[in-house]
C-alpha cells in the first residue's frame, strides 16, 4: 500500500485542537517542512509534545510565536528565549519531564502499554504525592504513558510502504513518537521503492507509519546554523 | 592557566581509560579538549550518541550531527547512534561510568541543584535528573564562587535539588574535594591558596586530612 | 476440495489488499498460499518480521529466517526485521488489522480458548493472548467439530480463555459465522448441507438471517 | 576498550546458581556456542530466561536434559517434547508469560524502570488477584521488571568495541536482553574493527556488551533443521 501524500493532504489531516508529537533534538530530526506548513494552514489551540522549543523563528517555535500552540509538553526549552518569554507571559502552558522520562512515556504509549514504574526524582518537587505507589514493599513514581493523535516525524530515507530510516542525531524521538501516535506523517528526504532499505536496518516499521511526503528539498531550516559554530 | 582551564585540565585527569563519560553543558563539555586524541574513552551524549568526539571543523559540519549542547561534533570509529528511549536505558540502567556536571549549588552531602532558581531561571529539567541520579560517578565542575563571590559549596543546598546524595567529587578552580560520609574532604588545593584561604571561600565546612598541595600544573 | 482446503481457500478471502495480517499456528499460515503472489498484504510475524512470505525452497532456505511457527519463509521487498519488543507494540498498539488463528473453542460471545487443555496440552502461551486481545479483527480458522465429531462452536467455552469477547468471525469447513451481539449468525454455508444440519452439528445456537447457501467453489 | 575474550573464559564468569537470560526464538538468534560451553563447564541451579526451550538435544534443551537448570521463565515449549516431560515429572519449574509481556519486562528492566501497567489477560486465569493496581479511576495488571544476571545473546556482526548488528529473524530478544542483563556476553559469526558497522545499524551498543567471544566457525546446530523442512 502505498502511502504518499502531497505535504498540503497530510497535514490537512490534523484539526485544530489536536494532540501533536513533533520529532527532533534540537534541529536534528525536527520535521520542519511539515511544521512550516502546519504554520501556512493554521490549525489552533494545540498542544504539542516535542523534546525542545527549537530555536525562535524556526520549527515549533514558529507555531508558538504564531499562537497556534495551547499546551507545550518538553524537557528543555534552555536555548529558546522567545518561548521562555511567551511561557512567563502566561500564553503557553508548559509541561516539563525528566527528558528519559518523556522518551519512556512516549514509548509506553506505542507499546500499547498505559505507564511504568520509576524512581527518577521520586522526592523531588517535580513528584506529586499522588503520583507515588507502594507496591510490593517499595515505592515508585507512576509514569503515564503519554499518548497523541498524530506524530510528525523527519526521516532521511523512506520506502513507498512506508519503512523509515533516521540518520546521525536525527532519530532521537522520531522512532518512539511514530510507535506512539494514532495517525504518523513522515517526511522523508529520499524515498524509493520498498526494498531500498535493508530489512534490518528499518528503524520505523511501515506498520506504524500513515501518512508519507518526499521533501522535494531540503530548506535552510535543515542546515548548519551559524550561531551555532564556535570558533 | 585560567580558572577555568585549571577545572578543566584536572577534570580530564578524572576520566578512567575504557570508560563511558557523559559531559555536560557548560563547562563538562569543553573537557574533551582536554584529553589526548587518541584516549580510550567513549562520550555519551543524550541525544542519540555514544562515541561523540571533538567539535567538527567549520567545513566538515554535519548539520544532523549535534550534542546534547547543540554544537556541531564528530564522532570516532565504534559510535552508534540510538533513539532517546535507549540513550536514557543507557543512563537509568547505570552504563555510563561518570557523568561531569555544572552545579548552581552543590553542598557537603553530595546533593546538587542546577536545574532551576525559581522565579529566574526554569528552563526546564533536560537530562540532568536522571544522569544525576543514576550514573556511577558524579563529578561536578564549579568555579568555586559565583559572580559576586559567594560560595557555591554549600552546608545544605537551597535551591530545588537535581538529584539528592549523588556527587562524588567537586573540582573547582581552587580545589579538588570529595564527598565523604563525614562531609567535604579536600584532596588537592589546585592554587596558591592556603587551607584557612579555602576554608574562608567555602560555605561547607572542609576536612583536609589527606589534602596535598598540588601545583598549577602550569 | 477438502475440509482444510475449503476453510483456507475461504479464509483467503477475509484478507483485504493494503492490510497487516497475523497468521497463527496450525491452519493460518495456510492461508498464505491460497493468495496471489502479488498480492497486496503484509504478513506479521510475532518474532520480528514484517512482510514474511511463503516457505522457502530447500535450496534457498536460510536458517536465520524462519516465522513464529518455525517454517523457513521467503520475505518480500519492503519487510523489515524488529525485536520482539516492538514485534508486539504492533500488536498491543493494534497495528495489526487482522489475526487468523485456531481454536480448541470458541463461543456464541466471541470468547476463544487456543492456548490450554487442563491436565492435557499446556505448553505455554505464546503471541497468542496479545493478538487475541489486540487485533482489530480476529478471524478463527477452525473445523467445525473435533476428531470425535463433537461441536468446536460452543455456546460457552469451558477450557481456559486465551481472551475474552475478541472473536469477529468463524469460518469452518462448514460455514462463515460472525459474532454479533445475538450470538452468532450464519452468513455463509460453505458445502452441501442444510441449515438445520448445521445447527445439528453446532453446539451453540445458530442464527440464519442473512445467510445464504455458498457452492463449495469446485 | 577491547572486550573480546575466549568462550572458556567468558562462560567461567557465571556462576552455578546464576540467572541467565538467553537470546533467540527458535533456532535464529540462540547463543548455541556460548550454550555448549555452559552445558561443557556444568554449572548447575540456573534459572533461564528464554522465549522457548529450543528442541530436544539443541540448545538450552541441553542445559535442561543434563540436570543444570532449576528454573525457566518462558513464553512456549511446544517444540519439546523432552522438556515437557521434564516439567511434567517435577524436574523444571517453569513460568509462562505472554510473549510480548516477557518481552516487554525484559526491556523494563533494561530501561532502568522496574514495572508497567497492563491490560493484557486482565481476567485470564494467568492473572492473580495481587497483580492487578487500581490506579487513577482503571484496573491495569502491573508487570514486574525481569532482571538477569547474565545475558548470553547471539550477533551476527560485532566489533570488538562491542557493538553488535542482528541479521534477519535472529533480532528477537537479542536486545532487549543485552539490555536487561548485569553481564552480557555476545557471541559473534563475524568480530571486525570499530567502525565495521555504520553507527545507525548497531543494534546493541556497546554500552551494553561486557564481553565479546568470536566463533571460529558455525557448528550444525545454526544450520537448517531438516525436520523443518516442509515439503
Amino acid at each position: 500500500m502505498k502511502k504518499n501524500r502531497s505535504i498540503e493532504d497530510a497535514i490537512a489531516a490534523i484539526p485544530s485542537g489536536a494532540t501533536v508529537m513533533i520529532g527532533g533534538f534540537g534541529n536534528p530530526g525536527t520535521p520542519f517542512s511539515l511544521i512550516n506548513e502546519l504554520v501556512r494552514q493554521g490549525q489552533t489551540d494545540l498542544t504539542l509534545i516535542k523534546n525542545d522549543a527549537n530555536e525562535p523563528g524556526h520549527g515549533i517555535s514558529r507555531l508558538i510565536e504564531n499562537g497556534q500552540v495551547k499546551k507545550l509538553i518538553t524537557t528543555h526549552i534552555g536555548l529558546n528565549k522567545k518561548v521562555i518569554e511567551i511561557m512567563n507571559a502566561g500564553d503557553l502552558i508548559v509541561e516539563f519531564h525528566p527528558q528519559g522520562i518523556l522518551a519512556e512515556k512516549i514509548r509506553t504509549a506505542g507499546a500499547g502499554s498505559f505507564g511504568f514504574l520509576s524512581d527518577i526524582a521520586l522526592d523531588s518537587e517535580i513528584t506529586r504525592p499522588e503520583d507515588l505507589l507502594d507496591w510490593q514493599g517499595r515505592t515508585y513514581k507512576v509514569e503515564m504513558a503519554l499518548n497523541a493523535q498524530f506524530a510528525l516525524v523527519h526521516a532521511a530515507r523512506a520506502d513507498t510502504m512506508g519503512n523509515l530510516a533516521y540518520r546521525s542525531a536525527a532519530i532521537n524521538f522520531n522512532p518512539l513518537m511514530a510507535m506512539a501516535a494514532d495517525c504518523v506523517i513522515a517526511e522523508a528526504i529520499d524515498v524509493g521503492d520498498p526494498g531500498c532499505i535493508p530489512p534490518e536496518h528499518v528503524h520505523t516499521q511501515s506498520a506504524f507509519v500513515s501518512l508519507l511526503v518526499a521533501l522535494p528539498s531540503l530548506t535552510s531550516d535543515y542546515g548548519v546554523m551559524a550561531h551555532h559554530v564556535r570558533h | 592557566m585560567s580558572a577555568t582551564d585549571r577545572i578543566l585540565n584536572r577534570a580530564a585527569q578524572e576520566v578512567v581509560a575504557g570508560s563511558i563519560v557523559n559531559l555536560g553543558i557548560g563547562l563538562p563539555t569543553q573537557v574533551i579538549h582536554f584529553l589526548p586524541d587518541d584516549f580510550d574513552v567513549q562520550i555519551h551524549s543524550e541525544n542519540g550518541i555514544l562515541g561523540a568526539w571533538k567539535q567538527a571543523q567549520p567545513e566538515a559540519m554535519d548539520p544532523f550531527l549535534i550534542d546534547s549542547a547543540g554544537a556541531y561534533v564528530t564522532t570516532r570509529p565504534g559510535s552508534s547512534f540510538f533513539d532517546s528511549a535507549v540513550s536514557f536505558a543507557m543512563i537509568r540502567r547505570a552504563r555510563l561510568d561518570l557523568t561531569m556536571i555544572g552545579a548552581f549549588e552543590v553542598d557537603a552531602s553530595g546533593n546538587l541543584a542546577n536545574w532551576k532558581i525559581p522565579g529566574k531561571f526554569s528552563p526546564g529539567i533536560g537530562g540532568a535528573m536522571e544522569l544525576a541520579q543514576k550514573t556511577r560517578r558524579i563529578v561536578v565542575l564549579t568555579t568555586h564562587t559565583d559572580k559576586k563571590g559567594r560560595s557555591k559549596i554549600l552546608e545544605t543546598c537551597r535551591l530545588p535539588l537535581t538529584a539528592k546524595r549523588c556527587v562524588n567529587r567537586i573540582i573547582s578552580d581552587l580545589a579538588v574535594m570529595d564527598v565523604t560520609p563525614d562531609g567535604l574532604v579536600v584532596r588537592e588545593i589546585l592554587t596558591d591558596i592556603s587551607d584557612a584561604e579555602l576554608q574562608e571561600l567555602t560555605e561547607a565546612k572542609l576536612t583536609f586530612t589527606g589534602a596535598e598541595a598540588a601545583n598549577d600544573g602550569q
